[in-house]
Order: C-alpha cells, then sequence, then structure tokens
C-alpha cells in the first residue's frame, strides 16, 4: 500500500536517507528500528512531505504522492506523530483532538458554523482521548501535560485522524512504565482493525518485538535489512551496530 | 509506609465552568452593553475630566465613533495577530484603502456613497487578498517585513499624489454634496456614532462567529503549530490567506465608516505607525481574547485624542517646569502609559478581572482546612 | 563618469550612514531578539548629548579634539540610556516579544516626545568642525567630506563588532540565550549581563550613528532617529536578521539603488526600488541575504 | 435630551463671543502653533484696544490642540460647533485647514484658517477665509528677483507631494507664462542625500533655481547644493522660514535669495509696533495670528451672532495689519499683503534678515478662483 | 553519612495548580539516586525547583539544602557554577549552534574543559563537531546535553531521563558513563527505564501524588512484587524475567529496558 522506491535524501554530498526501499502492505506492521542518527526521523519526513525527496519515489496506493504538500498526502491517509512532541500548546488537550478530528472529517472552509456543536466531531475526539487514557486531562491546556501526557496526545491526534497508513515516531519515548503495556495495547489495536499499516519507530525492544510483523533497520541512511524479528535479531551487524551489550 | 494512589491531575479551576447567578447573566451582557451604547445619545450626563460635554453633545459622540472604529479595527487586527499568529506590520494598508478608496470614488468620480461603499470594500478585500498570496508565501519576521513593504508602498503613492487623486500630504477632503443629508453636519454626528457603533458590533460578531467556527479552531491551531496543521491534512496557507483577506475586508469596511465620520482622508492613516498603534490597541486590550483588542483600539484612541487636552489643562500647567513641560507632550503621555500598562497589566486589560477575582480571594481569611 | 562616481560616493555615504543605525539594531534584533523600537531613542539622545555638550561641556566644542570629546559624550551618553532601559524595562520582559514590542514603541514614543519638551520640535543647528562641510575632489566628483567620514566610522564600527563577536563568548551566549535562556542559566552562565551588554554596544553605536548624523544633517532635531529608523530596519531584513556582515552588505545595495535611481529614475522611485527589493529578497529567501541563523 | 442638540449661541447682547482655536500645541508644527497663538493674543489685544471684549461682549477664546491631525482637529471643530462656537480659527497645517473647511461650511460657522499656505483653501466656499499667505505669493515674490523672465530658464526644485505640486504649478503659472521655461527637479520628502539632485540642477544650468523645502532634511539639502556649487552658479530663491531655521543655513544662507512672508523688521506699522511689544521678536507666523483676531474681532462687531453677516463683513474689508494693508478679496476669500525680499547675514548663531524691497498686495495677488463650496 | 542534597518540604505551585505538595528525601553523598514515579507526578518539576528553574508564574516553598548551603533564592547561574550539573528532560541543546560551539559554551571559567574525556564517551560529538545541533538526531542530540554537562567538575548531577529517545546500545553506553560518573560524582536521576535503574540506582525515592510515596534501597524495591506493583505499575517478575519474545533479543540487551 505504501511503497517507496530509492529514496534519498542528500545534504550537500552527505545522503541522510539513502536510497531506501520499503513496502509496506495493509494491514502489516513493520517496526524501524537503527542507531541514533540513522535517518529513521527523516525517512518519516520525506514520505509525510516535510522534506523534499532529492531523488526517488514514494508511492501510496498506486499514486506517486512525492510532489504532494504534507496537507494533500494526509488527506490521501498518511498520518503521523513526532518525535518530540508537538501539540498544540494553547489549546485544551481536548480541542487539540477535536481540530483533528474535524481536519479529518473535511477541510471545508466553515467560517459561520458554532464549532462546538459538531457533536459528531466531539464524540469522536473523546474517543480518541478515552482510547489514549488522556480523557480526565481534556480541559487542561496542552502546552503544560508533562511530558508522557503529550506523548498520549500525540498519538489521540493520531487516532483522530484515522489514517490508514500511520508512522509512529518513538511513541514510548518518556512513557512512565506503568503506562506502557496500556499504550502498547492501543497500538496494537490500530491494526487489528481494517488493514491499516503501520510504520513504527522505536528504540524499545520489548514494544517493538511485540508489536512488529517485520522489522526494517536503518543504518547510515540506509535499509539493513528488513525481514522477520527472528531473523533480523539474529543479525550479527544489528546486534554489533544497534544492540550492542546487555546491561 | 503509606501508598498513595497515583494523582489525578488537577484541572485548574478557570477551566471547569461554575454554575452560577453570574454564569447564567453572563451571555446576555454583550447584548446589554450594546443597548447602553445604543441609547448612550439620549442621555445628557456630563462627565467632567472625561469627556468634553454631556455625552449627547457632537463633540463627544465623534470622539466615541473614532474609538469605537478603531475599536472595531483591533478587534479586525487581531484575527490575524492573537488568533492565528500572524504578526502583519501591513494592516493599515486596508484601512487606508477603505478610507481613499471611498474619498477617491465620491469626491473625484463622483459616485453615490452606497456604490463607492460597496466597491471600496470589494477591492479592499481584494487587495487583501492578493497581497496576503504574495506575503503568505513568508513566514515570521520576514511576513511582518513584506507586508509593512507592501504597506509603505501604499504610502508611497499616497504621498506622490498621482494625478492629484490622493491630496498628497495635504490629504483629501470628501465631497459632502452627494451623500445622504443624515451623515452631514454637526447635528448628525449622532448618526455617524450610531454607524460607527453598527461597524464595531458587526466586526465583533463575525470575529467571535470565524474564531468558534471549525475555521476558528484550525487558526488556533496555525498559531501554536504550523507544521502539525499539515500533517493533519489542512491547507495552513489556504486558512491563513482567508483569515488575512477576511481581516482586510473588515478594515477597509472600517476605513469607509471612518472617512464619514472625519470628512476626509489623509496620509496619517496610511503610515506604519498605525500598524504598529493597532498592535499596541491589542496588546494592551488582551490578544486572542474577545473584548481585549476592542477595549484596547478604545482606550487607544481614546487617550491619543483626549492627551491633547490633558496637556494643555490646568492642573499640567501648574506643575513646575519639569513634570509640566514633558506632561504636556501626548506623545509622553501616551507611551508612559503603554509601559506601564505592559507592567501593571500583562496578557492585557482583559487579565485584569480574573488577576482581581484572585486578589479579592486572597484578601478573603482563608478557613482552615 | 564623474557623476557616477559622485553617485558611487555619496551612495556609500548614505550606505554608511544606513549601517551604523542598522548596526546596533540589528545586534540587538537579530541577537537579543528585541524588535528595538526604541533604537530612534538612542540615536536621539546620542545626537542631543553631542549637541549638548559641544555647548555646554567644558573642553567640548565643535572642532577638533573637542569635538572628538563632545561626540564621546553623546556615545556615552546613549550607551548609558541604553543600559537603563534594558534594566529597567527590558530585562523584566524577556521572552514576551511582543509586550517587548510595545515597551519599546512607547518608549519611542515618550522619549521622543521628552527630547521635544526639552529642546523644543525645531531643528538645531549641530556642531561640527568647518572641514566636515567642505568637500573633496576624487576623480573630478565633488565628494562631500561629511560623507567620507560616515564611511569610515561606518568601517570601523563593523570591524569593532566582528572582533567583539569573534573573540569573545559573548557573540555565542547571546546567540544561545535568544534561543533558550533558561538553558543558558542553566550551565552556570549569567545570561542577563550577556544581554545588557548587547544593549548596551547596540545603544553604542545608535548614539554613534546619532552623532554622525548630526554632523552629515547639519541639524539635530526630535524626531531625525524615528525617520532614518524604517530605512534600517529595511536594511536589517535584507541583510539577515543577526547578521552584522549582511547589514553592512544591505546597506551598501540600499544606499547605492536610492542613490543611481533616484538620478536616473523619477524621483520616488528609489524608495519604491528599495521597498521591493526587501519584498523580492523576502520572498526568495525568508532569511535575508545572509542566511537564517544568527551567526557571529 | 434628544441627540441632535446642540448648545445654541448665546443670542442676548451680554453673552460672550465664543471663539474656537484649533491649532497645533504638540507635534511637529508646535512652534508654528506658538506664533500663531502669540500673534492672535497680540491682535485680540490691538483690535479691542485692550478690553478683549467687542461691545459689551467679551471674547471667549477655547483653544485646542490637533497635533496636526486632521482627525483630531475635525473632532475638536465638530465638538465646538456642538456647544455653539460660531467662529473657529487656527489650522496650523495645510492638511487639517483643508478638512475643516468642509466642517464649518457644512454648519455654517465661520473659519478663518492659519499659518496653512495651501493654495486650495482660497475659494475653498463660502464661510472660509485665511490669515495667512498662500504658495502663489511666495511665487509672486520669487519672480521678482529675476526681472524680466521672457527667454529664462526656471528650475523648480521641490519635494514630492501636494506642496511640492502646488509650487510646481505656481512656477509654471506665474513665472512660465510670463515666458520662461519652467522644469523641475523633485525629490522625496524622506530623501536624506541630495547628490543626485543638486548634480541634475547643476546639468540643466537654470538662471533662477526656486527650492520649496520644508522639514528637517533642509539643511543637509543646502549644504548639498553649496558643495556641488549650484548656488554659486545661479540665482536661487526659497522661501525664509522662522528664525531658529536661519543659523541651518550656515554659509549657503548668504547665497541665497530669499522670499519673505515676513520677518522681525520687514514693516513698520502700527500693528507691528504693537505686536513687537508684547513679543519681543517678531516671528514668520506671528502676523498669521495678528490678522486673523483683527478679522475675528470684525466678524463679530459687524456680524453678533449672524454667521452670514460675519461673512458680509469680511468680504472686501481691508485692514491695516501686521505687514502693512491687507485686503480680503470677496471673490474667493483670497488675503491680498504685502511680501518681502530679503538677505540673511551673520554667522554662528546670530543671523539677521534684511528687507531688500516689498511688494504690495496687489503686485503679489493670486489669480481670482471661483467659490466651490 | 551526610547526605549531599536534601529536599524538606517542597511544595511548587504553578498558576494554581499545586504540583509538589510538600516533598521530602535526600541524596546520599555517593553513587545514583532515582526518582521515579509515573507521568505528570512532578519528577521533572522536582529537578526543576532544584536548580532554581521553576517558572516565574510559579511558587516554591520549603527547604533544599546542598551541603549547609541553602539553595532556594540563588540565582540557576550560580549554583550550576556552585558545581550543580543539570541534564534537562528536552536536551536543550542550542539548534541554531553548533555541536563545538554548544560545547564550548559550557565552559566553564577558571577550570580546564574535560574534552576528552568527553569525546572519548561520544566520539559522535567529535565527529559532528561543526554540525547545527538542531539538525542532530535525537539520540545525538542526548550525547550533546550530557557530554555539556561532563565537560565540567561537578558536586551533584541531576539528570532527567537521559535515556529517552536512544538506542538500545547507546542506552547501555550512557548507563554505563553515568556508573562511570557516579563513581565521583553523585547524581539525581530521573528514568524511567528500570533497567538502567536497576543498574545504577543505590537509592530510589518514588513520588505519587505530589508527594513521596516511598523511599529507600532501589532494589528492594525493584525485588517486592507488591511495591512495585502499587508504585511503579509493573509486576516485580516482570521487572526480575525477560518476557517470552524479547528472548529473541539475545544478547538480551533489551528485554528490561522497557518496562
Ligand atoms: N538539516 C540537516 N542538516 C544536516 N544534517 C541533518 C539534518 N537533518 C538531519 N541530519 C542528520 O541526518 C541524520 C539522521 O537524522 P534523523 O533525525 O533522521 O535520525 P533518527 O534515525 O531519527 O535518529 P534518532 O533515533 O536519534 O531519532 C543525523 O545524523 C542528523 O544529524
Ligand atoms: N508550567 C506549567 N504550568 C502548569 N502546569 C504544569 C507546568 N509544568 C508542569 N505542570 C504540570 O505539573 C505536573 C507535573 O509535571 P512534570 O513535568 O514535573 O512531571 P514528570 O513527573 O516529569 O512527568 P514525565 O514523566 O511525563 O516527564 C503535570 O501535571 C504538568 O501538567
Ligand atoms: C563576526 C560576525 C559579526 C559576523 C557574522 N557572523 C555575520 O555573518 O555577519
Ligand atoms: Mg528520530
Ligand atoms: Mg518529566
Amino acid at each position: 500500500m505504501l511503497a517507496t522506491r530509492g529514496l534519498t535524501w542528500r545534504i550537500g554530498e552527505v545522503a541522510i536517507v539513502d536510497s531506501v526501499y520499503l513496502d509496506l502492505a495493509p494491514g502489516e506492521f513493520l517496526g524501524v528500528i537503527g542507531p541514533n542518527g540513522a535517518g529513521k526521523t527523516s525517512l518519516f519526513n520525506l514520505i509525510t512531505g516535510l522534506r523534499r525527496a532529492t531523488e526517488g519515489r514514494i508511492v501510496l496506493d498506486g499514486q506517486d504522492i512525492g510532489a504532494l504538500p504534507p496537507h494533500r498526502r494526509a488527506r490521501l491517509g498518511l498520518g503521523r506523530t513526532f518525535q518530540a512532541s508537538s501539540v498544540f500548546g494553547s489549546l485544551s488537550v481536548r480541542e487539540n483532538v477535536r481540530l483533528a478530528v474535524q481536519a479529518h472529517r473535511g477541510g471545508s472552509m466553515a467560517l459561520w458554523r458554532r464549532a462546538a456543536a459538531d457533536r459528531e466531531v466531539a464524540a469522536a475526539a473523546d474517543a480518541a482521548l478515552d482510547r489514549v487514557g488522556l480523557a480526565h486531562r481534556g480541559t487542561a491546556l496542552a502546552g503544560t501535560l508533562a511530558h508522557g501526557e503529550k506523548r498520549k496526545l500525540e498519538i489521540a491526534l493520531l487516532l483522530a485522524g484515522e489514517p490508514r497508513v500511520m508512522l509512529l515516531d518513538e511513541p514510548m519515548a518518556g512513557v512512565s512504565a506503568e503506562d506502557v503495556p496500556e499504550l502498547v495495547a492501543v497500538i496494537k489495536s490500530l491494526t487489528g482493525d481494517s488493514g491499516r499499516a503501520v510504520l513504527m519507530v522505536e528504540h524499545h525492544m520489548d514494544v517493538i518485538l511485540e508489536l512488529a510483523d517485520r522489522i526494517a533497520v536503518m543504518h547510515h541512511g540506509a535499509l539493513l535489512a528488513c525481514d522477520t524479528p527472528e531473523t533480523v535479531m539474529a543479525n550479527p551487524t544489528v546486534q554489533e551496530a544497534y544492540l550492542g551489550e546487555s546491561l | 509506609m503509606t501508598v498513595i494512589d497515583a494523582p489525578r491531575a488537577q484541572v485548574p479551576d478557570e477551566l471547569s465552568p461554575q454554575r452560577g447567578r453570574w454564569q447564567r447573566v453572563r451571555p446576555f451582557l454583550p447584548l446589554v452593553a450594546l443597548v447602553v451604547l445604543a441609547i448612550l445619545p439620549y442621555s445628557t450626563i456630563s462627565l467632567p475630566g472625561i469627556f468634553e460635554g454631556p455625552v449627547n453633545s457632537p463633540g463627544t459622540l465623534q470622539l466615541l465613533a473614532i474609538c469605537l472604529i478603531f475599536g472595531g479595527l483591533a478587534a479586525g487586527y487581531d484575527l490575524l495577530f492573537g488568533r492565528t499568529g500572524m504578526l502583519s506590520f501591513g494592516h493599515a494598508l486596508y484601512f487606508a484603502a477603505g478610507v481613499y478608496g471611498t474619498d477617491i470614488l465620491v469626491t473625484r468620480a463622483g459616485l453615490p456613497l452606497w456604490q463607492a461603499a460597496l466597491l471600496t470594500i470589494t477591492g479592499g478585500t481584494i487587495l487583501a487578498a492578493l497581497l496576503g498570496a504574495v506575503a503568505l508565501r513568508t513566514v515570521g519576521i520576514a511576513f511582518a517585513m513584506v507586508t509593512l513593504a507592501f504597506a509603505q508602498v501604499g504610502a508611497i503613492l499616497v504621498a506622490r499624489d498621482f494625478g492629484g487623486l490622493t491630496g498628497g500630504e495635504e490629504g483629501l477632503p470628501l465631497d459632502v454634496s452627494g451623500l445622504p443629508a443624515g451623515l452631514v453636519g454637526v447635528t448628525n454626528t449622532v448618526n455617524l456614532y450610531w454607524l460607527a457603533l453598527a461597524y464595531l458590533t458587526l466586526v465583533v460578531f463575525v470575529v467571535h462567529r470565524v474564531s468558534c467556527s471549525p475555521t476558528g479552531r484550525v487558526l488556533a491551531g496555525l498559531r501554536d503549530d504550523e507544521r502539525r496543521i499539515g500533517v493533519l491534512g489542512l491547507d495552513p496557507y489556504r486558512y491563513k490567506l482567508v483569515a488575512f483577506t477576511l481581516a482586510g475586508g473588515l478594515a477597509s469596511a472600517g476605513g469607509v465608516v471612518y472617512v464619514l465620520i472625519v470628512g476626509g482622508a489623509s496620509p496619517h492613516i496610511t503610515s506604519s505607525e498605525l500598524t504598529l498603534s493597532l498592535l499596541v490597541m491589542v496588546v494592551l486590550g488582551g490578544p486572542g481574547t474577545r473584548w481585549g483588542p476592542v477595549l484596547g483600539g478604545v482606550l487607544y484612541m481614546y487617550l491619543d485624542h483626549r492627551l491633547t487636552a490633558f496637556g494643555t489643562s490646568d492642573a499640567v500647567d501648574n506643575l513646575p517646569a519639569v513634570l509640566s513641560r514633558p506632561l504636556s507632550q501626548p506623545l509622553f503621555v501616551l507611551g508612559t502609559v503603554f509601559i506601564l500598562a505592559v507592567y501593571f497589566f500583562p496578557g492585557g486589560l482583559t487579565s485584569l478581572a480574573p488577576r482581581l477575582s484572585h486578589l479579592t480571594r486572597a484578601l478573603r481569611p482563608r478557613s482552615p482546612r | 563618469m564623474g557623476t557616477v562616481i559622485l553617485l558611487a560616493l555619496t551612495g556609500l555615504g548614505l550606505a554608511a550612514l544606513y549601517f551604523l543605525v542598522a548596526s546596533g539594531l540589528s545586534l540587538v534584533f537579530g541577537l537579543a531578539d528585541v524588535l528595538n523600537f526604541a533604537h530612534g531613542l538612542f540615536l536621539g539622545v546620542g545626537a542631543y548629548g553631542t549637541w549638548w555638550a559641544a555647548g555646554n561641556l567644558p573642553g567640548a566644542g565643535p572642532d577638533g579634539f573637542g569635538f572628538v570629546f563632545a561626540v564621546a559624550f553623546g556615545v556615552a551618553a546613549g550607551t548609558l540610556v541604553a543600559i537603563l532601559v534594558e534594566l529597567v524595562l527590558i530585562r523584566p520582559l524577556y521572552s514576551r516579544t511582543i509586550e517587548q514590542v510595545l515597551v519599546t514603541v512607547g518608549l519611542s514614543l515618550a522619549g521622543v516626545a521628552l527630547l521635544q519638551a526639552t529642546w523644543g520640535a525645531d531643528a538645531r543647528p549641530f556642531p561640527r568642525p568647518d572641514w566636515t562641510r567642505q568637500v573633496t575632489g576624487i576623480f573630478g566628483a565633488q565628494v562631500p567630506n561629511g560623507g567620507l567620514l560616515l564611511i569610515i566610522a561606518a568601517v570601523l564600527v563593523l570591524g569593532a563588532i566582528l572582533a567583539f563577536l569573534r573573540w569573545t563568548r559573548y557573540g555565542l551566549v547571546i546567540r544561545a540565550g535568544v534561543e533558550n535562556r533558561e538553558m543558558v542559566t542553566a550551565l552556570g552562565i549569567d545570561v542577563r549581563k550577556a544581554f545588557t551588554l548587547v544593549f548596551a554596544i547596540g545603544g553604542a553605536a545608535a548614539a554613534l550613528a546619532g552623532a554622525l548624523g548630526g554632523v552629515y544633517f547639519g541639524t539635530v532635531s526630535p524626531g531625525q532617529g524615528g525617520s532614518l529608523l524604517i530605512f534600517a530596519f529595511i536594511v536589517v531584513v535584507i541583510g539577515g536578521m543577526g547578521s552584522v556582515v549582511g547589514s553592512a552588505y544591505a546597506a551598501v545595495v540600499v544606499g547605492l539603488v536610492q542613490q543611481f535611481v533616484n538620478y536616473y529614475g523619477t524621483s520616488g522611485l528609489g524608495d519604491i526600488c528599495v521597498v521591493g527589493l526587501l519584498a523580492v529578497v523576502l520572498l526568495l529567501r525568508p532569511q535575508g541575504i545572509a542566511g537564517k541563523v544568527a551567526t557571529a | 435630551g434628544s441627540p441632535q442638540d446642540t448648545a445654541t449661541g448665546g443670542g442676548d447682547s451680554a453673552a460672550p463671543v465664543k471663539v474656537g482655536l484649533v491649532y497645533s500645541q504638540s507635534g511637529a508644527l508646535a512652534s508654528y502653533g506658538k506664533q500663531y497663538i502669540e500673534g492672535f493674543k497680540a491682535g485680540l489685544d490691538f483690535a479691542t484696544k485692550g478690553t478683549g471684549k467687542v461691545g459689551d461682549r467679551k471674547i471667549e477664546l477655547t483653544e485646542v490642540d490637533d497635533a496636526g491631525d486632521p482627525a483630531k482637529a475635525v473632532s475638536a471643530a465638530k465638538d465646538l460647533i456642538g456647544k455653539g462656537t460660531k467662529i473657529i480659527a487656527g489650522s496650523t497645517a495645510s492638511g487639517v485647514a483643508l478638512q475643516v473647511a468642509p466642517i464649518a461650511a457644512q454648519n455654517k460657522v465661520l473659519f478663518i484658517s492659519g499659518p496653512a499656505a495651501t493654495d486650495a483653501v482660497t475659494g475653498a466656499n463660502k464661510y472660509t477665509f485665511r490669515s495667512g499667505r498662500q504658495s502663489y505669493q511666495d511665487v509672486v515674490t520669487a519672480k521678482s528677483f529675476i526681472g524680466d523672465p521672457t527667454g529664462k530658464k526656471v528650475v523648480v526644485f521641490a519635494q514630492d507631494g501636494a506642496f511640492g505640486d502646488a509650487n510646481e504649478a505656481a512656477v509654471k503659472a506665474v513665472i512660465g507664462s510670463a515666458g520662461a521655461t519652467v522644469s523641475s527637479v523633485r525629490a522625496p520628502a524622506s530623501a536624506t542625500e541630495f547628490t543626485p539632485f543638486a548634480s541634475q540642477i547643476k546639468a540643466a544650468k537654470p538662471d533662477l533655481l526656486f527650492v520649496a523645502w520644508a522639514g528637517t532634511t533642509a539643511p543637509a539639502m543646502w549644504q548639498t547644493l553649496d558643495q556641488q556649487g549650484v548656488l554659486s552658479s545661479t540665482t536661487v530663491v526659497t522661501g525664509l522660514d522662522i528664525r531658529a531655521s536661519w543659523p541651518t543655513f550656515g554659509a549657503a544662507g548668504a547665497k541665497i535669495s530669499f522670499l519673505s512672508h515676513y520677518f522681525d523688521g520687514a514693516s513698520d506699522t502700527e500693528a507691528s509696533k504693537a505686536l513687537k511689544a508684547k513679543v519681543n521678536t517678531i516671528d514668520l507666523f506671528h502676523p498669521d495670528g495678528f490678522a486673523a483676531a483683527q478679522m475675528v474681532v470684525r466678524a463679530a462687531q459687524e456680524g453678533g451672532d449672524d454667521v452670514d453677516k460675519m461673512v458680509t463683513a469680511l468680504e472686501g474689508w481691508s485692514f491695516d495689519g501686521v505687514k502693512g494693508k491687507m485686503t480680503i478679496r470677496a471673490a474667493d476669500h483670497a488675503l491680498l499683503q504685502p511680501m518681502f525680499q530679503a538677505k540673511l547675514t551673520g554667522s554662528g548663531t546670530a543671523f539677521t534678515a534684511t528687507a531688500q524691497k516689498s511688494l504690495t498686495g496687489d503686485e503679489t495677488a493670486p489669480p481670482a478662483v471661483a467659490m466651490k463650496g | 553519612m551526610e547526605p549531599i542534597l536534601s529536599v524538606e518540604e517542597l511544595s511548587v505551585r504553578i498558576s494554581g495548580l499545586h504540583i509538589l505538595q510538600g516533598v521530602s528525601f535526600t541524596v546520599a553523598p555517593t553513587g545514583v539516586t532515582v526518582l521515579l514515579g509515573r507521568n505528570g507526578v512532578g519528577k521533572t518539576t522536582t529537578l526543576r525547583a532544584i536548580v532554581g528553574l521553576t517558572p516565574p508564574a510559579g511558587e516554591v516553598r520549603g527547604t533544599i539544602r546542598m551541603g549547609a548551603q541553602s539553595l532556594l533564592a540563588r540565582p540557576t547561574h550560580r549554583l550550576v557554577r556552585g558545581g550543580l550539573g543539570y541534564v534537562p528532560e528536552d536536551r536543550c541543546v542550542f539548534a541554531g549552534l553548533t555541536v563545538a560551539e554548544n560545547l564550548r559554551l559550557a565552559e566553564r571559567r577558571g577550570t580546564t574543559p574535560a574534552y576528552d574525556k568527553v569525546f572519548a564517551l561520544f566520539p559522535e560529538l567529535d565527529r559532528r563537531g561543526r554540525q547545527r545541533a538542531g539538525s542532530l538526531s535525537g539520540g545525538q542530540q542526548q550525547m550533546l546535553a550530557i557530554g555539556r554537562v561532563l565537560l565540567n567538575d561537578n558536586r551533584l548531577l541531576l539528570v532527567d531521563e537521559p535515556t529517552k529517545g536512544l538506542a538500545p546500545k547507546v542506552v547501555t553506553e550512557v548507563a554505563e558513563v553515568l556508573e562511570r560518573v557516579a563513581e565521583s560524582v553523585p547524581v539525581l536521576l530521573v528514568e524511567q527505564n528500570l533497567a538502567v535503574v536497576r543498574r545504577l540506582a543505590r537509592d530510589a525515592v518514588v513520588l505519587a501524588a505530589g508527594k513521596v510515596a516511598w523511599t529507600g534501597d532501589a532494589h528492594e524495591l525493584l525485588l517486592e512484587t507488591a511495591l512495585t506493583k502499587s508504585l511503579l505499575g509493573v509486576g516485580s517478575a516482570e521487572v526480575a524475567t525477560p518476557s517470552a519474545r524479547s528472548e529473541l533479543a539475545s544478547p538480551a540487551v533489551a528485554r528490561e529496558d522497557q518496562l
């Protein structure tokens, strides 16, 4: 459903993302791992259109989306979370999610309707908040949330958009141990239904191993391997470059 | 050692609605205020020191009308600045387009007022859309400077007085011969006042409606994180352009009313200082709030007009020279007021209300827990 | 040929004046992130300080060493005012950018009005050495000495600021402080001192510009600073905020464009061209000529 | 009360005559305003013989600061009219005069414009008069410097905008129509560097250069004209501004021929003596205030509270002002008045102006224009 | 042993919210003391209160002492110069500055910066000296944030979630670094990664509901199922034994690293 063909992003002479070929099937959960600075976030930026690739194509459902601006790609069903939480700090948590729901429901320029009157949007937003366990924080300003809460809000924003392809950039970073299983369950439930595909960067191997059908390993911008978890984990290069020694 | 449940995070109590009598009357306050303002001209109260004459005297009504116009302008500007986070330094241009457009069409082309007004507002809106489309390719300070540059070109064109159209630095008095009689003459100042009130009401209503609309929600999101809006599937550029155009249209409508009130156009209104003062008004009142910008605009214009009288008043003249000299400079007082306002009302005038209630709460004796 | 040389050199003189005004503005705007509308006030203080010193201070006067002394006094006065403004008004407002703008706008109104209240609205003749009124023949062009003086001063100021940023750590501290003041403190650095210093330098540069502007215009008047400010802003923005070298390039471009277009085109076209240049530069390169980041 | 209420001027014979003075007390033109009001008060004293009364009625002055902003002036005028004021005078700036004049006509009150020099005030409407000179009279005075203009080459150097346009047009009308070829060099009012313009002027090799420049950049402009040798190569005429500006001409001052509206010592009339006794040194705009007061007293005396009568009383009236004989032309309310040629001498901060020649009101009369409103 | 840092009845209010309500604990003069608690409980707020970085709208009560010296009401830069190193949660590297400039900024007057030590730990920082810190990857930024503090000698380090977002290998490295650092400087560490906690921590302080819920020996905490369950929301079995699938992750680095 999503495919990259020789995707490359260079800054000057350096290839940050180096000729990446990826295929993501409907319903598939693809984990992406790799050392810090391997180019994982950059890859996401290319796919979602925040950066323009220098070479290569990005194909979504057979359509080349490489030239589209970010919002057009999002409308085609591409959603993402950010590694550094980027929520709307001056809006309440609930408004954050409502905005995301509304963005998903159609971007017509309604200047005169009362936004608050849209029960459907509100309901969908509350459902998304509930799902990540933030319902009790609905009225807090998003900017004042603690770090872990922002991570959950990120995911709620993503859920609200009901994307078909989801790109999660380290959703677990900084989430307290107690909440990890909950969040893992949420993410797991994302793929359960309706052939959604997920691409997730995560450094927490437990989580990756629990969720991913396949794991892609990035190193110096290039795809080192892309295979079943068993094969990938057994790969000596991966062990040496990424996992290192046990604590 | 006792183990305590994980905390339910607190919700700030301002955000959880309290039910009370106050809450029930609150939605009707604007309406009450509007009615009071509308019947104000029937009152003969004198407020010595605040206004020169009784409230219904033409001088007072004229001053109030100007204040109301700027209240409306500031509210419109806030749609850009406070609600969308766009710092435009060229908003005066669209106001000036309204003023000069109407004036030129009425005085030079002899059009009837309604046609001139319609053409001007349409033209002002289109101008805002066109220039906005270009300027919005930049963001942040660059955007501020591009809009400033456009406004500066407007100011130069007005000053150059091409074809004697604008009257250059002397300005262009409005030819009132074709105007409805009700808008001409000192005795009819009240009609201008009502017109200004209508304009203010319109702007406040539109801005309020828009910011409560789904689009308004997007604008608020843009203020915080534009990239995120894009990733959610909305085109930031389009939304910003709509806000810019709408604000421009509202400003040019304000210009139409203003030219009637003042009876002419003068190049003061094309200056970049005017945009700066719009910014000052909004910040003075409280950006992004419903009444803050209006209050700020009204207060600014009130001070701007009244300080000249303050400067020449006996109270100031009788002070020793070190004090009376600067105090008789209206701009000195105005500037000082801004500076003090920043320190004493951070967050604008509207932030005063919650802080006052904070204060009263703090002063009340605390009940032991 | 003579005309071209004349226009080029006087254009450079104008550019030097713009640069002198812009350098302080750029430093404060680009490094301390304060859009300082009160810069015109510092200019005015420098000009009036010099004017006052030349008339009233023993040892100071319109000529020779006395003039140098008077200018030094003006610069000191401007610096002092800038420091006071930073300490009293700006410091409590860091990171509240818009409120800073408000305060500096208020300050520019009040300050100029204060100058006017004290010394009147009318332009006063400025004390200056006689040779600044004369011209020097360069390849047949009669180039005003006042302009040449400005060029020399601008080059010196540019050099001094570059040296300050390059050879001291302050440049670094300030750039980091603009991004995240808190974190700079958390590294054990008193960031407030650095910001005061930037204001002081900006104020000194402005005051010097005011004093030399007085020489150039031949008069001082309360509003003089304000009228130069808009072009200075344009220069700062075209040059790229915070880049002093960028401001220098931009000043040269703006000065020359104005001068040549005003001669060969119709009047007023020079200003429109400059404004147009600003718009074009920003649309093509929103970060200005010299790049986005405030580099030392 | 009703919103259409306005106070009515007290009709009874002992009620004071209300006069509103709307002028610049602050802002860029504050010093012009100061001279105006000093002149006005001296003039009032002179015209009422120290009583401050017309008949039994006291003249009650209300002064309002417009800070040079037409919007503020219009507000002030409406306020005054609302309070029953029938006579408004002042307007330091042209923009103010032009916007207050229609207000006066709409509300049928008398308006006597002050130092504002724009020609457009003349003939603006039936209720508008002026107490100062107009640009056209300046230009006619300038023409007197070149004798016979036929075949001569005249260049106008002026700033962009209405002020410059008016001067250029006036020079074309006055000197051009007398046979000279007139061309112009225009500069933006904001210009700070004048070399290009000086070069253009020099290249044009004019017989007469007429400079119309106002503002704080004037000294730089003169210095550049001097440095580039313009001043020594041709006759340069310009208007003599207020005394405070004289030292700013520096060395250039001696090389310029000045046309003058007024300077201390230009005339020796009763009125000028009375004025001098009050203000010590007469400056450019004292006479305007003085004349305004004389006109106000005349209007109140002859017209009572009837504005139309005031207008009739002023139209065609001649009086002895500070400058000499002044005549209000009935057709368009132009104020015909003497003008002067002057030379500036001195150095440092001590300059003196001396009259070279004076022109009578008829010699400098502008062409009559049709009354617009 | 005298504690290096003692916090007593620390309470912090920010714009009306009572975030910390009387927190008391001490930090031992050697080794790592770890501050635990779920998201939003106030760990970061505690660290920031110690270095004097509570936002202007906030109100801090109580006492914070380092030795005999009270830290409250002293400006942050003084505290830091006095040997209090702080690694913030969001890394806070200066995005517009290069890596080298970031490091240069952290040098303190009067001491020789230990560049060799830092570069030995993070060779990446040496290689990327001229890159803008804003364009570093998340992990690289974290290295920079830690490296910055290690340039100088400190009496106490406050480190807020240093392993967040780091690759397992780097997590191990950072843990090793901190372990070595802790030999000479006491560390107050906020950490979610229990594997790291287990490896480093000697003492633990658990926050809940704005108060201290538990203090004591870290290993004792991690071994008591009931305690871990109620305080941290995870069973100690999970802490102790790897889950089935992470068996794959041989050599079993990450088995515990996310719990
Ligand atoms: N604008 C840029 N200029 C220069 N280098 C850049 C830029 N953006 C990214 N890089 C470099 O590209 C590499 C990839 O960065 P990226 O953020 O994609 O890494 P990552 O795989 O997401 O790492 P992490 O797991 O630490 O988040 C890094 O070395 C980074 O420094
Ligand atoms: N500036 C602020 N204004 C209002 N509330 C704040 C502010 N800073 C923090 N809070 C609130 O204080 C609480 C504690 O925040 P803190 O960042 O200290 O938590 P934490 O324990 O570090 O959480 P995490 O594990 O997610 O980093 C949170 O509920 C947060 O919303
Ligand atoms: C040394 C610095 C003042 C120069 C600066 N980096 C610039 O490009 O302008
Ligand atoms: Mg990343
Ligand atoms: Mg935290």
